[in-house]
């Protein structure tokens, strides 16, 4: 559910289309002999939305909580304190206490750590694997692609949580085998971008003029395919730490990730699960922290898209025109 | 109807008894899990038990107090010299099928145990033979004295009389056929497990008219369907959350203590393990307290043997206090000086142990010892315990009855169930004495002292006596929790809703 | 032009348009009367499209704010223009006006959805550039026809489609009936256009609005579709909005032309003032670059020059996977030529010919089923390894399109020096640099714009950087496909003069791939005339246009526009 | 001739599945036999002696060599014998059987929520681009995206069962059986599935309109002063429909083989539970053939919405 759409092969969405490319622009701005104004630069445009702007905040907050986790955290993470336990929010404890006494506060700071380790673990190992096949994929052709393409959907065809489930039941729980599983399953939606990418690169003229030039697949590869994947990628990218979170807190939450005592979000929600009914805070804090973190990505990730995306960029650049021209009270 | 086939029912809750029997009200329970089979002699699964107890019958059962009470067998005798046991078993008892229950069936039922080494075999380790005398008689003879025949016997249906037709044609894992008060009629895995009562038991006929089992394993989902009378009667109840029980209104709570008990073991083929300081100084170094809050809510007994307050063969013992000076003191003797990594064995098929290993961890962190939490599941837990891969693991011994059920196996140097490692010859020497003493005062006297040892020494230190925690509505009348967990409904009535 | 007055179908006065803050359109004023054209002119970007959507309260984007006044008239076109009506006209269509001024007509800028709802595809009916997205491709074409008809005329059923056949049968489309229902996928683009145009007339609108109709189509099929519509035309007495690009159709289609520039409505004149005496320095630009048949001729080549390439039998087919099957299409067949040192092929054809292909063979981006390519004695399809690197340097190409054959990630300096890093002749840091600037100063860019990127450039710009790059490693062939044909005339014809002043320099060989023989005259000594992959007709240049011998290369020359627009030669003054 | 194309089309794609089916089999089977550990050992647990793991071996074909196991387990599956539990020794096939109608029906319950809310959702806020309702839309659905969905399980079960006493908050009664009953329970992890699954889809759609609103034939429609409500329904809508009705057959698919932690949450005895009842107890036999059935069903829906798509687009019916 939740942690399926990533693997939902919709080209739609799965692939913006190519920055820079030839489709879909011939409405918008060209310029005639004399050079025109610089655009503005990407990042002004992502910026340039409260929303993205909220989510870059939000994440960056997220990332350094993950980083100094344990020094922001007002207890020790695992220390056990029964008398105290099942303790409502209070001034001792913002966020209570759990059924062991623990400060719900400082495990949910220092579960930042693991669950966002898990997600990038996760999707880092997806992006290289997926991104090197589907490079290949697309780049090679014949009958290469036939093979590592039938691979992705045979892949795709494996429901993701029961697929990483179905990892787990072989290699036993534990950070490993999350990071693994998660890895694995997110592997074939990043194959099938940087393919789609790769191909439609492939096939644009400045990348013909190279191979009648005579230049080597390296440096193909290196100066005009990889920078060309690199926007839907990183949406991709984007998109998917927000699916890996949810799908390492499934995974704990069924028991099967994370192992206790270290705490990640889905694993403290785990262990809130038969404390529902007394003490809503052991399950609500934990649950915020992912709903927030996910949506920041996804947003941000949505923001990425948009910028990253001819189309929505150009609609993007009037936007701000407009805003500008409002601002200074002047009437078009 | 009474004889011919089985009564075939539309398979619901509103089951009806064919033959135009008279029928009371169906039970709804839901029970915690799902059984895995419903072959009684094969199973291990507390949750098939649940179902099973109403299904089949042993010779003899224990009664609220744990004596054994006529069963199948009316009654028996024991020869002067306790090797030959006479049973003699009750007349015109049939199986749900309509087939005639005779000395046979004990005879095929207690060899199949023995024959396919089933899980309970070990519990004839004295039986010599099982003979059908005649067609109401059967002699079992024993290689010595067995004072706890009985309860091995009747302790609970995993010594049930089963029906060679039904185990050979194989049924017997879906659709069991058993002597017992209510028949079963539907299995839906996944879903619920259905029984009718039997209107020709040989206790009588239950006035309740069946029982509708389902699987409810979380215990918020299952309060929550008692409170709303969408069930009768669940076991499904986390400790923590019996305080918002208490009280409600038609709810009506049952906390009882068990036989049960939880212990931790340390591998003693592992160094520093192997020494008794070293031992000692994790006994002295956990936190009972917290622990037995933490897993409990105050509904268990602390104890620091095995055997229950209640039990008539209770030692008081109570050595070890959480006393960290002393811990340090005894590791120190121990011979361990640098930061030690001890590998916990716990399994999330039984939450308690990582709770108590959490909180074992937090314990045992200021002397420098680091523990590793490894949660598996169970199967894996019993092949990584026997094939010795651990430090530390927790774990409970359930619906013991007798005290040899107690303590031989697990730390008899010969003991099948001794994973720890534990050898002490002393220890042998009582526990073998123990089993064939047929003086009842003598006999408490050497498990005293065995145990005592046991305990002296570290070989599990135990921790706690569980209780039984059910919960039923209040139109549920004579039903009672019982300290062993059989759950009978055969003499309980139910408004009629 | 008629002498007589009559009230125009659309008055449009000082129409000004801005999205945001940038004002796209500054102030157009024209009018067209019935059964009149008008034309309207400009480069790409110059705010065509624009001026006529918020002229017919069509244009729809987030920000857009219009100002100004365009009136659409109320009379009905027979009334005003004496022309012949169609056989429903009039019926009904009366009472349409909206909410406009008291005298029946209405005021379009600023008009209620409502009343624009009314007027569109009634009054007004438009005809989009691109007719493989314009028609629904889920919905029968008798449907999109009826839909309008079914709207403002509340016809349906055996009606619509009786209408919905006449239209089909009125635009030339071969058997109406089977093609009712019909899906636009299973017609050609032509056709495609045919039917938009039906749409467009369902109703006799008194106004048809045509924008860049036959951009998309080959020249032979512009030139039925620009013949479809003055017939139709003539026959209703509809008005015409054209726009275009191409001076040389408008001035085919138009009675009056308006020229834009940058938003702005540099001229407004009758077509044959325009012609003969245009008064912008703009307009006159833009007459002059018009490729017109017979006005240049290449430099001569010495006729002697040894052969460079030599092509013999090339074969290439292409599976093509569709969702019914795998096909092959023969894109090339046994096709053979020879290109003389410092001269220049030009190879013609329609779209889909196998123009691209012979340049995809030559360059090693398509692999040949048969045949054999030499130059100056290397075999090119056989080359491997080191050789094939080698070969490379001497055979250089030039693609179309100037907006992605530049990587928009490198700066120029990198996409030039790219061919000198490849085969190892950067000769370090300051020599690539130096190298780059020569390169760049020979296509007349400043040596400093190595910096730039892209998007910084003009197609024009763009594509000198291209050729720039193409010249870096000295190659003996160039090959240039389509190099100028998105480029608007002015900027193409000075990239032509640039091409030829560099053949001449360096003594290049080119071989020019183009659709318009109108450009090909211009640089051509040879012509190559391709039609479906086959050779019809490769001949020099001069004989070819002077006596062409097949009826495919006549029909190619004959869609090409005349010196002076036909509007004047149908109707003199 | 149109029916002769239609067919050879879908020849292709029943090949392509097949292929891909055969593909997943491999994956599945390889997954299960060639990891470190001994399942029947294992399996076995307490039970262990050795004749019963000789017999278990022997019973599930362990003890041959590798290929003709692959083999055999081939040949089974295509016959619908995917050999027996480890732990119930039960044929895996009929449990999966009994656990189906379960997901089915939850599934299709949480498609329909999912439908009833998407669809007016993400049409609308597709229509209505850069408008602040489109921009509310964007937002929620994205929160709908980022909600765990067993959280989501668990705050319903909070508020509505618990908190307000109104629904159950578990168990279960076949369709077929009792609908009342099934009504009832069904709300619940029904409204949780399909909460989760709308956001999604409302993207998806949102993104679908976007793509057809801007397409050159809804300015053709425009432009013959069609009504609005005419040019949304009959050339926005109706186009939009051939890419929803693909987003739809994915999520059904997905949404049968992803409703694990929901079926885990409220009890209720699906396909997802079962598979992770057999993953807690290393029944590979299981779990083989409870992740085969449902890459089988994603391959049968996405089939038969090929076969949909096939007739509702004329370009492929009759291209
Ligand atoms: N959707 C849009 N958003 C912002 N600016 C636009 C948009 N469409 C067009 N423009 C701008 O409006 C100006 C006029 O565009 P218009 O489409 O009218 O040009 P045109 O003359 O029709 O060009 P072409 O020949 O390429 O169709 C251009 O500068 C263009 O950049
Ligand atoms: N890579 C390819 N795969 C399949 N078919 C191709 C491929 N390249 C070209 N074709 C087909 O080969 C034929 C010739 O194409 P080519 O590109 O050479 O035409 P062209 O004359 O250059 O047309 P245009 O004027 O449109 O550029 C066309 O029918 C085209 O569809
Ligand atoms: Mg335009
Ligand atoms: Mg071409």
């Amino acid at each position: 559910m939740t942690q399926l759409t990533p693997g939902s092969p919709l080209p739609e969405d799965a692939v913006p289309g190519q920055p820079g490319g030839p489709s879909g622009v011939a409405t918008a701005a060209r310029p005639d002999e004399g050079p025109a104004a610089r655009p503005a630069a990407g990042w002004r445009l992502l910026l340039d939305s409260p929303v993205n702007v909220v989510s870059a905040v939000v994440l960056l907050v997220v990332l350094v909580v993950a980083l100094l986790g344990p020094a922001l955290a007002p207890y020790a993470v695992n220390a056990v304190d029964v008398p105290a336990a099942l303790q409502p929010p209070s001034g001792a404890h913002w966020f209570g206490t759990d059924d062991l006494g623990r400060d719900v506060l400082s495990r949910t700071l220092v579960a930042t750590r693991v669950s966002l380790q898990v997600a990038v673990v996760a999707v880092a190992f997806a992006l290289v694997v997926g991104v090197g096949a589907g490079i290949v994929s697309g780049y090679a052709g014949g009958w290469l692609d036939t093979v590592l393409m039938r691979l992705v959907d045979v892949m795709f065809a494996f429901p993701v949580m029961l697929l990483a489930l179905a990892i787990v039941a072989v290699l036993g729980p534990g950070l490993t085998t999350t990071q693994l599983a998660i890895g694995i399953v997110y592997t074939p939606i990043f194959a099938r971008v940087a393919r789609a990418s790769a191909l439609s690169v492939r096939v644009e003229p400045f990348v013909q003029v190279s191979r009648t030039m005579g230049t080597g697949h390296a440096l193909i590869l290196r100066r005009h395919i990889l920078p060309g994947i690199a926007g839907p990628v990183i949406v991709q990218t984007s998109l998917s730490v927000a699916f890996a979170i949810l799908s390492e807190a499934a995974l704990s939450f069924l028991g099967l990730g994370v192992q206790p005592p270290r705490p990640s979000w889905g694993r403290m929600l785990f262990d809130a699960q038969g404390f529902l009914s007394q003490a809503w805070w052991m399950a609500v804090f934990p649950g915020l922290a992912i709903f927030v973190t996910v949506l920041a990505f996804n947003l941000l990730g949505d923001g990425l898209r948009d910028v990253l995306d001819p189309r929505q960029r150009s609609l993007l650049r009037t936007r701000r025109l407009l805003r500008a021209h409002r601002r200074a009270g002047v009437r078009p | 109807s009474g004889g011919g086939e089985a009564v075939d029912l539309d398979g619901g809750a509103s089951g009806a008894a064919g033959g135009g029997e008279a029928t009371g009200p169906v039970l709804r329970a839901a029970i915690a899990g799902e059984p895995d089979q419903l072959d009684p002699q094969s199973t291990s699964s507390y949750f098939s038990f649940e179902v099973l107890e109403n299904v089949f019958d042993t010779l003899v059962e224990p009664d609220e107090n744990l004596e054994m009470q006529p069963a199948l067998a009316e009654s028996w005798e024991t020869s002067e010299d306790g090797l030959t046991w006479t049973f003699t078993l009750r007349e015109g008892v049939t199986f749900h099928d309509g087939s005639e229950f005779t000395a046979e069936d004990v005879v095929y039922s207690y060899d199949r145990i023995v024959d396919e080494e089933l899980s309970n075999a070990w519990k004839f380790g004295s039986v010599t033979d099982v003979v059908a005398t005649d067609d109401s008689t059967v002699t079992i003879t024993v290689s010595a004295p067995t004072p706890n025949l009985l309860s091995s016997l009747g302790g609970f249906k995993g010594l049930a009389i089963v029906e060679q037709a039904n185990v050979e044609s194989g049924d017997i894992t879906t659709k069991p056929v058993g002597t017992g008060p209510f028949e079963l009629t539907d299995y839906t895995p996944g879903d619920s497990i259905d029984l009718v009562a039997n209107p020709d038991y040989w206790g009588g006929a239950p006035e309740i008219g069946g029982i509708h089992y389902t699987f409810v394993s979380e215990g918020s989902t299952a309060i929550a369907a008692l409170q709303n009378d969408e069930i009768d009667w669940t076991d499904s109840i986390p400790a923590q959350q019996l305080e918002s029980l208490e009280g409600a209104e038609g709810v009506e709570v049952g906390v009882t203590p068990s036989n049960d008990y939880w212990y931790l073991a340390l591998n003693e083929a592992k160094e520093p393990w192997g020494t008794v300081e070293a031992r000692q100084a994790i006994a002295y170094a956990i936190d009972r307290e917290s622990i037995l809050q933490a897993v409990s809510y105050g509904t268990a007994q602390e104890n620091q043997l095995a055997i229950p307050e209640d039990s008539v063969w209770y030692t008081d013992y109570s050595t070890y206090s959480y006393d960290e000076a002393r811990a340090r003191d005894l590791l120190a003797q121990a011979g361990v000086t640098g930061p030690v990594t001890m590998d916990f064995l716990a399994t999330s098929d039984y939450p308690e142990t990582v709770t108590a290993a959490q909180i074992i961890a937090s314990n045992l962190e200021p002397l420098g010892i680091t523990v590793n939490i490894r949660t598996v599941d169970f199967a894996t837990w019993l092949d990584e315990q026997n094939s010795g891969n651990f430090d530390l693991l927790m774990m409970g011994w359930l619906g013991n009855i007798d005290p040899d059920d107690f303590y031989y196996s697990q730390h008899h140097s010969q003991g099948g169930s001794n994973a720890q490692g534990y050898a002490n010859p002393e220890v042998d020497r009582l526990l073998d004495a123990a089993r064939t003493e047929t003086d009842e005062a003598a006999r408490k006297d050497l498990y005293a002292q065995a145990a005592t040892t046991i305990a002296d020494e570290a070989s599990y230190i135990y921790l706690y006596n569980p209780s039984v925690i059910q919960a039923w509505s209040t139109d549920l009348e004579g039903y009672t929790a019982r300290s062993d967990r059989a759950i009978r409904f055969r003499d309980v009535t139910l408004a009629q809703r | 032009m008629s002498a007589r007055r009559v009230a125009p179908v659309l008055a449009v006065d000082d129409l000004r348009v801005a999205i945001g803050p940038t004002p796209v359109v500054r102030g157009v004023s024209f009018a067209v009367e019935p059964g009149q054209t008008l034309g309207i002119v400009g480069e790409s970007g110059s705010g065509k499209t624009m001026t006529v959507l918020a002229a017919t309260g069509l244009l729809d984007l987030p920000g857009a704010v219009v100002h100004g006044s365009s009136v659409l008239g109320a009379p009905l076109v027979g009334e005003a223009g004496g022309a012949s009506t169609g056989a429903t006209a009039g019926a009904g269509s009366g009472g349409t006006a909206g909410a406009g001024a008291g005298d029946g007509t209405t005021q379009l800028v600023g008009a209620s959805a409502r009343t624009l709802r009314r007027v569109h595809g009634d009054r007004i009916g438009f005809v989009f550039q691109d007719p493989s997205t314009s028609l629904n491709p889920i919905l029968t074409l008798g449907r999109q026809i009826s839909e309008s008809l079914e709207a403002h005329r509340g016809l349906s059923g055996r009606k619509a489609r009786d209408r919905a056949f006449d239209l089909l049968e009125a635009v030339g489309i071969p058997e109406p009936a089977s093609r009712l229902d019909a899906y636009p996928h299973q017609l050609s683009g032509g056709q495609r256009q045919r039917v938009m145009i039906a749409v467009a007339l369902a109703c006799d609108p008194a106004l048809l609005v045509a924008d860049e109709p036959t951009t998309a189509l080959d020249v032979t099929t512009q030139a039925q579709i620009v013949e479809l519509v003055r017939e139709l035309q003539h026959r209703l007495g509809t008005a015409v909005v054209w726009i275009s690009h191409d001076l040389g159709l408008i001035g085919q289609v138009a009675d009056e032309v308006t020229v834009l520039r940058g938003g702005e409505q540099v001229e407004r004149r009758p077509v044959l003032d325009l012609v003969d005496r245009p008064e912008h320095p703009y307009t006159r630009e833009l007459l002059a670059a018009r490729p017109l048949l017979g006005q240049h001729r290449p430099a001569p080549a010495p006729a002697s020059a040894e052969p460079l390439l030599t092509v013999e039998g090339l074969d290439v087919r292409f599976a093509v996977a569709s969702p019914a099957g795998r096909t092959h299409v023969h894109a090339l067949d046994d096709v053979s030529f020879v290109l003389r040192r410092g001269h220049t092929l030009g190879v013609v054809g329609e779209s889909g010919s196998g123009k691209s292909t012979i340049a995809n063979v030559l360059t090693g981006l398509v692999r040949p089923q048969g045949g054999r390519a030499d130059l100056a004695g290397v075999d090119v399809l056989q080359q491997r390894g080191k050789a094939l690197k080698a070969l490379r340097r001497r055979i250089a190409m030039v693609f179309q399109d100037p907006f992605s054959s530049l990587n928009t990630r490198s700066t120029v300096g990198t996409s030039v020096s790219e061919p000198l890093v490849v085969h190892g002749l950067a000769g370090g840091r300051g020599g690539a640099r130096a190298r780059v600037a020569e390169l760049l100063r020979l296509v007349d860019l400043p040596a400093a714009w190595a910096d730039r990127y892209p998007h910084e450039l003009s197609g024009g710009q763009r594509q000198r950087v291209s050729i720039a790059r193409a010249l870096a490693l000295e190659p003996e062939l160039v090959i240039l496909d389509e190099s100028t044909a998105s480029l608007d005339v002015s900027i193409q014809a000075r990239v032509l003069e640039l091409l030829a002043r560099l053949q001449a320099e360096l003594g290049l060989t080119y071989l020019f791939i183009a659709h318009d023989l109108a450009v090909v005259e211009r640089v051509s000594h040879d012509v190559l005339v391709l039609q479906r992959g086959r050779v019809v007709e490769h001949r020099p240049a001069a004989d070819l246009f002077a006596d062409p011998r097949e009826d495919y290369t006549r029909a190619l020359l004959a869609a090409i526009p005349p010196v002076r627009p036909r509007a004047a030669a149908d109707r003199p003054a | 001739m149109t029916l002769a194309r239609v067919a050879r089309f879908l020849g292709r794609r029943v090949l392509h599945s097949l292929v891909v089916l055969l593909g997943v089999l491999v994956v599945v089977f390889a997954l299960v036999h060639l990891v470190p550990g001994d399942p029947v050992r294992i399996a076995l647990g307490t039970r262990y002696t050795e004749e019963a793991y000789t017999a278990l071996r022997a019973a599930s074909g362990l003890d041959r060599p590798l290929a003709a196991q692959f083999f055999s387990y081939l040949g089974g599956a295509v016959t619908g014998d995917l050999g027996v539990s480890f732990r119930t020794g039960q044929p895996v096939a009929v449990t999966l059987l009994e656990r189906l109608p379960a997901t089915v029906s939850l599934a299709v319950v949480g498609l329909l929520v999912a439908l009833l809310v998407a669809l007016p959702a993400g049409i609308w806020s597709g229509l209505h681009e850069g408008r602040l309702s489109d921009a509310i839309v964007r937002v929620t659905s994205q929160a709908g995206v980022s909600v765990p969905d067993f959280w989501l399980g668990q705050l319903l079960i909070l508020g509505v069962a618990v908190g307000l006493g109104l629904l159950p908050t578990s168990g279960y009664a076949a369709l077929t059986e009792d609908p009342a009953h099934w009504a009832r329970h069904v709300v619940l992890p029904g409204l949780t599935v399909g909460l989760v699954a709308a956001a999604i889809m409302t993207r998806y759609i949102r993104t679908a309109v976007l793509d057809v609103a801007h397409a050159g034939y809804v300015r053709t429609a425009r432009s013959k002063g069609l009504p609005a409500a005419v040019v949304t329904r009959r050339h926005i809508v109706r186009n939009a429909l051939i890419p929803i009705l693909t987003i739809t057959g994915i999520q059904l698919a997905t949404i049968l083989g992803g409703v694990v932690v929901v079926e885990v949450v409220f009890a209720w005895p699906g396909l997802g539970r079962l598979t992770y009842d057999a993953v807690a107890s290393r029944d590979y036999a299981l779990v083989q053939g409870a992740v085969l059935l449902v890459a089988a069903l994603f391959l049968l829906v996405n089939l038969v919405v090929d076969v949909l798509y096939s007739l509702a687009d004329p370009r492929i019916r009759l291209s």
